[in-house]
């Protein structure tokens, strides 16, 4: 057990390695010179000059890798070309943001995806089944970033039942502390703070939603389907448990391990949508972050994005992982090797 | 006593690593001697799968050598090994996944002779239909695919597959326990057939007791990948020296009620075990 | 046949030897794969539209076939000139003369749509196929390679795969400058991974199969066992991988497109439509919502494509 | 009750495949089972064989109900009470408490994440037996079944276990609450042989002490031999013969039957005596030609 963990930890280290190899690539193609897009368009011979011995790019290859994986270890994914402020802090500043759009995001998307998909498989065949799997199809085909349009504009302009963008109303921002609206709200500002928090959110989170609960939901159905025509839950009938106890307490039980693997995956995969969702919303967060750093050809800092957003992802799998080991029997003992 | 074609030294094999590590092997030895028919019984985990597969090279053994024709395979130049192929062939478990699905049966009985070389088109004809009708097959079956065959008429096509080259050795592993009764008695008279015919030396793995004595002429029995006993079959079946072969003797259903009433009365009364 | 082959999914085989769950290659290779079968055009036309093909995949390959050959035409088909600005019917209402009305400029929404169309349906297919050739090579070179090898080439996918897709598009596009062709690279080079991923997964359950190791035992070469063997056999999985991958990446581009960092204006892409409609929705609500429908639509239609697809190759789920 | 009137009575029963959910098409309903009977008193047990294809499991799931997708026909008449067309409540009732069913594969019958005793005690749980009770019924069972340190093991996991231990947990949940007809499908053909007559002595065993009926599932004639009191064979879905077990075995009226018989290697025969197949019989008998 405990060398599987460490095992683990080993891979996480390797893949945070890996990304930063990656986005060390992706830095060395842009294409022209790397010291003349830094310093500006509109820099002299000198100051493109200066940015390059200030970047260490007239040092070889190799050394400039190692100062940048060095430069990382220590959170400095260098300075943003555009705002002229560190990468490191102008992400962790918004970080929060997007976080908790996930995280509100994830709950919407399991709130919906995981019912849905169980009822697709128990009405396995059926017409119920069907209609769902057609809504999800349609659902899932949608683009996350027209989507938030066509929500913002059909529920917040049309409708007017909720705001169209940023995370707090004028008068119901509460002050900034953990970065978290709704937390901050939670606990400075009053109730209403709280709602204007969360009605700022909602919007945002359910069009990042979509085309996870499709995925997810399909997921879950399918694990459901498999986990329901096994040997065990034959065997559950054929003891005289109740259809209701049948799907919950046996197929979702066992279903539930890879539905958890794939949503923690998901977690990862809806920070990168967020740069969509952020971008119509204009929240502030990494997505927004991203977004103003590519319109203004700020490649450090996309680059800088990219890898915190690798990280963040990472750490989420790890996370995952080590929660899987912990409840769930199978893959228990075969941690411990109990034949 | 018979030439002896492959020998078996110290054979140890061991699964995966460090504290997990399973030792499916534990330094078997023994001879395949000309025109036998040897059985290796054992229950699962016994290792005998595994031995057949270090033989045909499917596993690499841990420790110890097999030898052909007194020559150890680990050190034989490459003639010498493609000649070991070509005269040492098998026979698997399952009649369904031995068959390339997206081959005609031509095609899958051609293809050893392709890859052993040395067989003209005249040639690989010729032998594949002599075989094919000694197994009960017809011509016309060549050109369908293997989802067009029952159980029972694949494992003939496997068998085919293993003899269009001339083998000397064949090795089988299990392969009727995935067939009906009555597909396993026409396999069986089958492969004892063929042995006898084209002078086959045979290594017959199998879990049925009743099986290994219908067919082998010599049996090994494993136990937890060590060789517990060894003996011709009237022998070992006869008077078994070791208590796990009397175990596993005694544990053979008969198809005879009085028979089998009365060996349950003496165990439920001789043991309140367990 | 034997009864026991036809059988519903579900209920129980009988045969002793079917016991146990049947593996994913196993499901693809050795059940009568209909993908295999019928070869040519006309059995393809008869397997994807034939009656024994459900209503909804005969749909679903419709639409596709609808959509490509809109791609095909699409320049063709458009009433008007997608590039030209026409400042005296800017932002006109959907009516007789523009169908889907004009964008700020006063071009032809329909026109746009259909000229983005191929560009946006053929590079999808072209990301696809590129991906998947490359994660087949490399998958399969792994599988050939010593075991160190192998096990480093799978390292790097998997580090490539701790980078969501898109952000690693979009930093490879944005650090590439924007162009159709920076998108196109930046898409096959974050989809390949989990391609090569997937299919070394598929090759090396069909290399574990029998037929294999029996070609292996009379001596056949590596080479030749996953030409002749276990590349033919593991084709349906991917195939069927490949066809789903179709609609994210549809969905995918035009997100990349939306962001600023696809084809370069004035070229008429549905996420930069989008992108370009979204600040005057409330006044021209049609300049985003006909390109996004288009993208809808087409996901859809390739999502349940490859769903068809999927369904056909696998007997088991033969059911809708 | 008495004990010579039949507690299980099946009559006439079919089990089809309705055409639209035949995989890879095909005309007409496919059927698997046609028109077999049979009866089986209380304490009596009655043995079902046949080759893969012979209809045998449908039959014994029929029973059960446990198919969805099947159309059932015929009769099947449980203690007095018609199963088939039967409300699902009523179903419920009887499975588990008066009918339970043991399954081939001990290693995939048991769900891999909940503890054993969760598995073992269920039947009673869903029944309304408190927790404590039921757990302490349940490490009975395991005790009377001889699975060593019953009470700990309840909160193993099936994981735990090895292939023989499984079949003994498969069957202290189907036994614990009582029934009175264990339907036990094949429940040896994925054990070794030593584990297969434990396996077979903990059933009669059972059988015996109980006064429980079994009907016993196999392809295997041998493991028939000293467990049932009286033989079904059936092949291609369709009954052939119903025997005590020693007439069958002595003289089996059918040549599918004798075929059968013939075809299975002998621990206790001649080597040099060919095996005789069931084709040689049918053909000898004029008897349909086997596929």
């Amino acid at each position: 057990m405990v060398y599987f963990i460490f095992r683990r930890l080993g891979l996480a280290a390797l893949s945070l390695w890996g990304v930063a190899t990656i986005v060390f690539v992706m830095s060395r193609l842009i294409p022209g010179d790397i010291a003349g897009v830094a310093a500006g368009r509109f820099a002299s011979a000198e100051q493109i000059e200066h940015v390059r011995e200030t970047l260490g790019l007239n040092k070889p290859l190799v050394v400039q890798y190692w100062d940048f994986l060095v430069h990382a270890v220590h959170g400095d994914l260098g300075t943003s070309a555009y705002t002229h402020q560190s990468v490191v802090s102008g992400i962790g500043a918004v970080l929060p943001a997007t976080i908790q759009l996930v995280v509100c995001g994830m709950i919407i998307t399991i709130l919906l995806a995981v019912p849905l998909g169980v009822l697709s498989a128990v009405n396995e065949g059926r017409g119920g089944d069907t209609a769902i799997r057609l809504i999800l199809v349609l659902e899932g085909g949608v683009p996350v970033f027209w989507l938030a349009i066509m929500l913002r504009w059909i529920f917040g302009s049309i409708l007017g039942w909720f705001p169209i963008s940023s995370t707090n109303s004028l008068n119901g921002a509460p002050p900034h502390v953990t970065g978290f609206s709704v937390l901050d709200s939670l606990l400075f500002g009053d109730f209403s703070n709280v709602l204007d928090s969360v009605g700022h959110l909602l919007l945002p989170a359910i069009a990042l939603s979509a085309p996870f609960i499709a995925t997810l939901a399909r997921n879950v159905r399918s694990n459901m389907m498999s986990a329901l025509k096994s040997d065990y839950i034959t065997f559950a009938v054929s003891k005289g448990v109740p259809p209701g106890r049948i799907v919950i307490h046996h197929g979702l039980r066992s279903a539930l391990g890879s539905t958890l693997t794939i949503a923690g995956m998901q977690f990862g995969w809806m920070v990168s949508s967020a740069v969509l969702v952020e971008a119509v919303f204009s929240l502030p967060g990494v997505g927004s972050y991203m977004y103003h750093a590519i319109v203004n050809h700020d490649t450090f800092a996309v680059l800088g994005a990219v890898l915190i957003i690798g990280f963040v992802f990472i750490v989420t799998a790890l996370i995952v992982d080590l929660v899987q080991m912990s409840i769930d029997p199978r893959v228990r003992n075969v941690q411990v090797g109990v034949a | 006593m018979a030439e002896s074609l492959i020998q078996v030294r110290e054979l140890s094999k061991r699964f995966g690593v460090r504290g997990r590590a399973y030792q499916a092997l534990d330094s078997v030895s023994f001879d395949l001697r000309q025109g036998e028919v040897l059985g290796l019984v054992g229950e699962s985990g016994s290792g005998k799968t595994t031995i057949i597969r270090c033989l045909v090279g499917l596993e690499k053994q841990s420790s110890g050598s097999i030898s052909y024709l007194g020559k150890n395979l680990g050190q034989v130049s490459a003639s010498e090994r493609r000649r070991y192929r070509r005269d040492v062939q098998m026979i698997f478990q399952d009649p369904y996944s031995s068959l390339d699905p997206r081959m005609t049966v031509r095609q899958i009985l051609e293809e050893p002779m392709l890859v052993a070389g040395g067989f003209s088109a005249r040639e690989r004809h010729d032998r594949i239909l002599d075989l094919l009708h000694m197994v009960g097959l017809e011509e016309d079956h060549l050109h369908r695919y293997p989802r067009h065959f029952s159980g029972g008429q694949r494992q003939r096509i496997s068998i085919v597959r293993a003899l269009v080259v001339g083998p000397r050795v064949l090795l089988c592993d299990e392969p009727v326990s995935a067939l009906d009764v009555s597909v396993q008695a026409q396999v069986l008279n089958l492969i004892k057939d063929m042995q006898k015919e084209l002078d086959l030396t045979v290594l017959f793995v199998a879990h049925d007791l009743a099986v290994v004595k219908y067919l082998c002429t010599r049996v090994i029995v494993l136990n937890s990948g060590r060789i517990v006993e060894e003996g011709p079959v009237a022998r070992v079946y006869g008077a078994p020296q070791d208590a796990y072969t009397r175990q596993l003797l005694e544990a053979v259903p008969i198809p005879d009620p009085a028979v089998e009433r009365e060996r349950r009365a003496r165990r439920l009364e001789g043991t309140v075990r367990r | 046949m034997k009864t026991e082959d036809k059988l519903p999914p579900g209920l129980p085989s009988t045969h002793p030897d079917r016991r146990g769950e049947v593996s994913f290659a196993y499901r693809f290779s050795t059940a009568t794969s209909p993908l295999a079968v019928g070869r040519g055009l006309g059995g393809l036309a008869r397997r994807l539209f034939g009656a024994k093909t459900f209503l909804i995949n005969r749909i679903a390959f419709g639409l596709v076939a609808v959509l490509l050959l809109l791609a095909l035409l699409g320049p063709v088909l458009a009433p008007y000139d997608p590039n030209a600005p026409n400042t005296n019917a800017a932002l006109q209402a959907p009516g007789a003369v523009h169908w889907l009305g004009t964008d700020d400029v006063g071009r032809d929404v329909l026109s746009r749509i259909l000229t983005g169309a191929t560009q946006t349906l053929i590079s999808a297919v072209l990301i696809v196929v590129f991906a998947t050739l490359i994660g087949v090579i490399v998958a399969s070179a792994a599988a050939l390679a010593p075991r160190w090898a192998d096990e480093v080439v799978m390292r790097v996918c998997d580090m490539f795969m701790s980078i969501p897709s898109l952000v690693l598009a979009l930093g490879l596009a944005a650090a590439l400058g924007p162009s159709l062709t920076s998108i196109i690279i930046a898409m096959v080079a974050a989809l390949w991974p989990a391609t090569a991923r997937l299919t070394r997964g598929i090759l090396r359950e069909t290399m574990t199969s029998a037929y294999i190791e029996s070609a292996q035992i009379v001596g056949m070469s590596r080479l030749r066992l996953m030409v002749r063997h276990a590349i033919p056999n593991s084709l349906d999985a991917i195939y069927v991988h490949a066809s789903m991958e179709i609609s994210g990446t549809i969905v995918m581009m035009s997100g990349l497109a939306f962001l600023g960092v696809g084809a370069p204006p004035p070229s008429a892409d549905w996420g930069s439509m989008i992108a370009q409609g979204q600040d005057f929705i409330t006044t021209a609500w049609w300049v985003s919502l006909f390109p996004g429908l288009a993208i809808t639509l087409s996901a859809v239609a390739f999502g349940l494509a490859g769903d068809a697809v999927r369904s056909l190759a696998d007997p088991s789920s033969r059911r809708s | 009750m008495d004990a010579r009137s039949p507690i299980l009575n099946v009559s006439a029963l079919s089990v089809s495949v309705p055409e639209k959910l035949r995989i890879g098409g095909g005309q007409g309903d496919l059927r698997l089972v046609d028109g077999v009977s049979f009866q089986i008193r209380s304490g009596e047990r009655l043995a079902l064989v046949g080759e893969s294809g012979s209809g045998k499991s449908m039959t014994a799931r029929a029973l059960m109900q446990l198919d969805r997708d099947v159309v059932l026909k015929g009769s099947v008449c449980w203690d007095g009470t018609e199963l088939l067309g039967a409300a699902p409540r009523r179903l419920r009732e009887i499975r588990g408490a008066e009918i339970s069913m043991l399954f081939q594969d001990p290693m995939t019958a048991l769900n891999p994440v909940l503890t054993i005793g969760e598995q073992v005690a269920e039947p009673l749980l869903v029944r309304g037996v408190s927790k404590k009770n039921a757990y302490r019924k349940a490490a009975q069972i395991l005790d009377r079944l001889h699975v060593p340190k019953a009470k700990e093991r309840l909160r193993a996991y099936p994981g735990q276990f090895s292939g023989g231990m499984r079949q003994r947990v498969v069957m202290a949940a189907a036994l614990v609450a009582e029934p009175k007809l264990l339907i036990a499908d094949e429940p040896t053909t994925a054990l070794d042989v030593r584990v297969q007559e434990q396996v077979l002595d903990l059933i009669e065993e059972q059988s015996r002490e109980l006064n429980l009926a079994v009907l016993f599932i196999t392809h295997d004639l041998a493991t028939v031999a000293g467990l049932a009191q009286s033989v079904v064979v059936m092949h291609h879905g369709k009954f052939v013969e119903q025997q005590n077990v020693d007439d069958l075995f002595s003289k089996p009226q059918h040549p599918y039957t004798r075929g059968l018989l013939a075809s299975v290697p002998r621990l206790d025969a001649d080597p040099n005596r060919r095996l005789l197949t069931v084709e040689d019989y049918m053909a000898n008998h004029g008897g349909e030609s086997l596929g």
